[in-house]
């Protein structure tokens, strides 16, 4: 498999991306940085990585959107390929359409960095297909700006087409208020578009993807990928 | 030359977190008086056309591909 | 400062008469303005430490892991496998009480172009703050936007936030103290320094464009807040993390192509520190043309381009032939990067607008002529009265529980949480212990090592004794590097005073370094660098005097890397080290009895030694389940955080004849509480007897409360109570 | 009830990397006609008063206190 990690100016999670594919998944991964027209190879998989491009000034993710590489992405996307939003990533994805609803400033208006539990809503996804349905997982958040926000028609079709990925919840999988630590609709934490080929989240996957850093729970986000592409079942089915 | 001057402020319908701080501030200063507050950008840009129709369309145009979110976002200027 | 206004325009830039007289002298003439502005900022105490550097000179700078010691724009330590570690701290108080959020953020900016300069990849930042009591407002403005600062700037570049302290007392009120760490990952061939040489090569100008930012901040940096500092307010700059970000992705690529002679990052005092710092390290002189320096404003004169502190920038010496190739890398990144000059040979600082020499003078003489001074050290009066305050007569509470309580919800010993959880402590994926432990531990890609990071200093220590406290604040800070597994390599500082003029604040410098430089000795050390910030003062009140320790350690064996708290139900809880009848200084009694006096807990360097050899080889031979150094709050708190931290309870018993508030509560040094399987105990007595440390039984990990009985005392409370004081207390107080 | 529109903007010599990103963005979206950037703060305040003139007062005690940095910012305000 072949992945790979578009870099615009200010993404800092485009390292952290690329080790996990490279390193712990041990798939093939490029660096593509986002003034490129085209890709110069078939990519299996392609992720818009966290960090602050182009400094987050204005809105999140609103002038990355406009880089030249994200006509490729959006092409590519329209053609069914994976993309992979992780934070910044998925500011960007709203941005650009290819994802519904917006990102806005968490609730308490302070940046918040820790680990908080998501619940899998969707395991039949591309994404997702190496967790259990239901399965509640460990993940950090490091974001300002991760209020999920969407019109009430939005999220009424999110909901019916089984499009809310993973929610934040407790430890026991209840999606609580209390755990809405940055105010998302419903709580939102990451959401698919209606094909069910692009995946935005706002948590770190790439965070806890290895034990070393004592929670590798992550790591099936990228499991996942490689395994539906070799065409692999729905775990728990 | 001309300039504009933007304004881009929440919808509605959008909570605005920063309003309700900035009202709070406000209150514990012994403001008791304010009512709401909603916060917002304002941009300032100077730009080149031709006249003043021509600037018109272009902040018109700057304001929907970048300056603006409509999903979040409305927008009005003036034009100097 | 365009006309003279007065009589004697050195003055108001700074200078004293004798310091002009001096000027007159080297150079055979009256300075023009442009030359007598460059010399007042390089000859402020913040660029040439004129009172500090004849004192910082005995601090002990060498080991055999020291690859570059002070005088570079960071320290760098050796790690093993052709990699080390390039560090700094750096104060930005001033700038910060003026303007939080951009004061604090732009201390973080320049601390990280110093370890980018080196050839180092920044890979972790902390912070160590200080402000009033929280009770006042205006602290709590200070404090939320110096941490919001931080944030907004550590987090936009990428660089983890890993660790930090936070103290509030009332002297701090007017003058909060901002200082900020970096830690530098490196390859030690792409080791690059701050020098110019090879005459003519070229000289460039990279990164941001040059505005009228902060003109005249380093002398403004040099002198107490007043109320005419508001008056000065333009020297406020505003960071742009965003172009740090792409300047420092530029520098890196651009360091490993082989083309940087030298480079140098533009802080204080901008061009004009940069170019005649980099000459003197040369032996060379630097020509430089103003007209070509790129502006951000229009009609800047050259007084203005040369004193400009605007963010962002570096001047960078490449290999003569390779401009376009420098030109090349920064404007894939979006950025400028100009031919403003060349290396000389003449030792010489020129500097023209086109053809017109506007200023010249010799480069060492802006960074190595300036006077130095020998001030006058003087034991503050009042100070032994204050040390001699009869503690043992002191009535004990009758509630210890309330008192335990109440001392884990005084901001200085309450979790920070509130603070680090808006930094983002991850970014990298090299975070393996976060902050909230005593040391933050960071991984090394590609190796089995780990690095141990931390920022220390007790400042009431060394208000009530600086030899005592500097001790204190070194040894503090390597036992919490040793609390992981980690051995320290080296420090960094940051020394935090008031004005060094009174003799009684200069009498507290030479002490604390002295007491300093004892540990580092004692405990190999080495100080690889610093920061001296004075003048900490508002309306003539002195700060508590601060050195801040930052340190790092190495840990050769990742997977034996050793945190806090609690790990297994039943295992023995142990203490390394001696309690003893100590109050002095302590939280407790400044909190229950309102009293800042006495001697600081004392420090035995020799037992300390011991201490922390013994621990290190107790958790390298995997001995031991959890270990955490014993501080502010005593062996009670220490008790709570182990329990926090590993989310299991503790029965106690306490046995001794200390009387109660000093056997919870003071804050005896050298004290190390671990945790261990049973089965261990034999070979663990045999470690601590063989390193001479005295080790003891406190009790078992049990339940999920915290039960501590004593002779005529007993603390029981679940862990849900206690986890609701130590974590609500700072942001409960900040919702005020 | 009086509503206050109210515009925060850095002084002009101060650095506006804001202002700076947003110019860049729009050039490469093609508006090669734009010369300058500035973005500051849009606030809108609504509040109780005896009069316009009071209002006028509180907001810019409210300004001065609260809304504005005057360290590094300039504002005015329009009352409706
Ligand atoms: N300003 C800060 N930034 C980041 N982390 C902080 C900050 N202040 C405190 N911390 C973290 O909180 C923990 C406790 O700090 P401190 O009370 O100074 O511990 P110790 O007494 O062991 O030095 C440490 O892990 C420290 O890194
Ligand atoms: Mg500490």
């Amino acid at each position: 498999m072949r992945f790979a990690v578009i870099v615009f100016p200010g993404s800092n999670c485009d390292a952290d991306c690329y080790h996990v594919v490279k390193e712990v998944i041990g798939q093939e991964v490029d660096y593509v940085w986002h003034r490129e027209q085209k890709f110069s190879q078939k990519y299996d998989c392609v992720i818009l990585p966290g960090g602050f491009s182009y400094g987050d000034y204005l809105r999140t993710g609103a002038i990355a959107r406009f880089s030249p590489i994200m006509e490729e992405v959006i092409n590519y996307a329209h053609q069914g390929g994976l993309v992979l939003g992780i934070c910044n990533g998925f500011q960007i994805l709203t941005e650009a359409g290819l994802l519904p609803g917006s990102l806005v400033r968490n609730k308490e208006l302070k940046f918040v960095c820790k680990d908080v539990y998501l619940k899998v809503e969707n395991n039949r996804t591309p994404f997702t297909i190496d967790y259990a349905p239901g399965q509640v997982i460990k993940v950090p958040v490091a974001h300002g700006e991760g209020a999920y926000v969407c019109d009430p028609d939005t999220l009424e079709r999110l909901k019916e087409n089984n499009q809310i990925v993973f929610r934040y919840s407790t430890a026991g999988g209840e999606a609580s208020p209390e755990c809405n630590f940055n105010g998302s609709v419903d709580n939102i934490a990451g959401i698919i578009n209606e094909k069910g080929n692009v995946l935005g989240m706002m948590p770190h996957p790439e965070r806890c993807a290895e034990a070393v850093l004592g929670n590798d729970q992550g790591k099936y986000v990228f499991t996942s990928i490689v395994k539906w592409l070799k065409g692999g079942q729905v775990r728990g089915k | 030359m001309y300039k504009a001057k933007v304004f881009v402020t929440l919808k509605p319908s959008i909570l605005d977190p920063q309003g309700n701080a900035v009202k709070k501030g406000l209150l514990s200063l012994g403001f008791n008086n304010v009512e709401d507050v909603r916060v917002g950008k304002y941009l300032e840009v100077t730009l080149e056309a031709a006249d003043k129709e021509q600037a018109f369309k272009d902040i018109d145009e700057m304001c929907k591909k970048l300056l603006a979110n409509p999903v979040i976002e409305d927008y009005s200027f003036e034009l100097e | 400062m365009e006309n003279n206004r007065t009589e004697k325009p050195w003055i108001e830039l700074g200078l004293t008469d004798s310091e002009y007289e001096r000027i007159k002298e080297i150079l055979g003439r009256e300075p023009n303005q442009v030359e007598l502005g460059m010399f007042s900022v390089m000859w402020s105490e913040h660029c040439s430490y004129k009172n500090s550097r004849p004192v910082l000179k005995t601090f002990p700078t060498e080991g055999p892991q020291v690859l570059q010691g002070p005088g570079e724009n960071a320290g760098v330590v050796d790690i093993g496998d052709g990699l080390a570690i390039a560090f700094k701290v750096e104060s930005h108080n001033h700038p910060s009480a003026i303007e939080p959020y951009q004061g604090a953020a732009t201390g973080v900016g320049g601390i990280v172009r110093d370890v980018f300069t080196m050839g180092a990849r920044p890979i972790a930042l902390l912070n160590s703050l200080r402000f009033g009591s929280l009770s006042s407002p205006r602290s709590r403005y200070l404090f939320s936007g110096v941490v919001s600062g931080i944030a907004g700037y550590g987090n936009c570049i990428g660089i983890p936030t890993v660790g930090g302290e936070v103290y509030f007392h009332p002297s701090y009120e007017g003058n909060p103290i901002v200082n900020a760490m970096c830690v530098g990952l490196l390859e030690h061939k792409d080791l690059a320094k701050g020098v110019a040489s090879g005459v003519g090569n070229p000289v460039m100008v990279v990164g941001a464009k040059t505005g009228r930012d902060g003109i005249c901040g380093a002398s403004f940096a040099s002198e107490e807040l007043n109320d005419a500092s508001e008056e000065k307010r333009p020297a406020v700059q505003v960071g742009d993390p965003f172009m740090e970000k792409l300047l420092m992705e530029a520098c890196l690529e651009l360091i490993k192509t082989g083309y940087v002679v030298g480079m140098q990052d533009m802080g204080a005092a901008g061009i004009t520190s940069s170019s005649c710092e980099m000459a003197t390290k040369g032996n060379t002189g630097i020509e430089i043309d103003v007209a070509l320096v790129p502006r951000r404003e229009e009609g800047m004169t050259p007084y203005e381009i040369m004193l400009s502190e605007s963010q962002e920038r570096m001047l960078v010496v490449p290999v003569k032939g390779k401009e376009a190739e420098v030109e090349r890398i920064f404007s894939k990144w979006g950025l400028d990067a100009v031919v403003v000059g060349h290396v000389t040979a003449d030792g010489m600082l020129r500097v023209k607008e086109g053809d017109k020499v506007v200023a010249e003078v010799p480069a060492k003489a802006l960074t190595e002529m300036c006077p130095v001074y020998h001030r006058e050290a003087k034991m503050p009066e009042k100070l032994p009265e204050i040390q001699n305050c009869d503690l043992k007569s002191l009535s004990e509470p009758s509630n210890y529980q309330k008192v335990f309580l109440d001392l884990l919800s005084r901001p200085n010993i309450a979790s920070k949480e509130w603070v680090y959880e808006q930094y983002d402590h991850m970014v990298g994926v090299n975070t393996v212990v976060r902050p909230g432990a005593d040391a933050a531990v960071l991984r090394i890609k590609g190796t089995n090592k780990g690095i141990a990071l931390t920022i220390d200093c007790n400042s009431r220590y060394v208000y009530l004794d600086p030899y005592t406290g500097g001790k204190v604040a070194v040894s503090e800070a390597a036992r919490n590097l040793v609390c992981t597994g980690a051995k320290p390599l080296g420090l960094t500082n940051c020394i935090n005073f008031g004005n060094p003029e009174k003799p009684e604040i200069f009498w507290q410098f030479k002490e604390a370094v002295r007491g300093m430089s004892d540990a580092c000795r004692a405990l190999n050390t080495p100080v690889t660098g610093g920061n001296v910030s004075f003048y900490n003062e508002t309306k003539g009140e002195a700060v508590f005097p601060t050195p801040t320790v930052g340190m790092v350690g190495l840990i050769e064996d990742l997977s034996k890397v050793c945190t806090l708290g609690f790990k297994n139900q039943d295992d023995y809880i142990l203490l390394l080290g001696e309690n003893s009848d100590e109050l002095g200084g302590s939280e407790f009694l400044a909190m229950y009895h309102g009293l800042e006096a006495g001697m600081p807990p004392k420090l035995d360097l020799e037992k300390e030694k011991a201490l922390q050899n013994c621990t290190l080889e107790l958790i390298g031979r995997g001995l031991i389940n959890s270990a955490h150094d014993i501080s502010e709050g005593g062996l009670s708190v220490a008790l709570a955080e182990c329990c926090l931290a590993g989310r299991l309870g503790a029965q106690i018993k306490l046995e001794s004849p200390i009387r109660p508030s000093a056997l919870l509560f003071g804050e005896t040094q050298s004290r190390i509480i671990i945790s261990i399987s049973r089965e261990m105990l034999e070979q663990v007595r045999e470690v601590a007897q063989k390193y001479g440390v005295p080790i003891s039984k406190l009790g078992v990990v049990q339940g999920k409360s915290l039960v501590i009985n004593g002779n005529d005392f007993t603390i029981n409370l679940s862990l849900s109570e206690i986890e609701a004081r130590y974590k609500g207390a700072i942001p409960c107080l900040m919702k005020g």
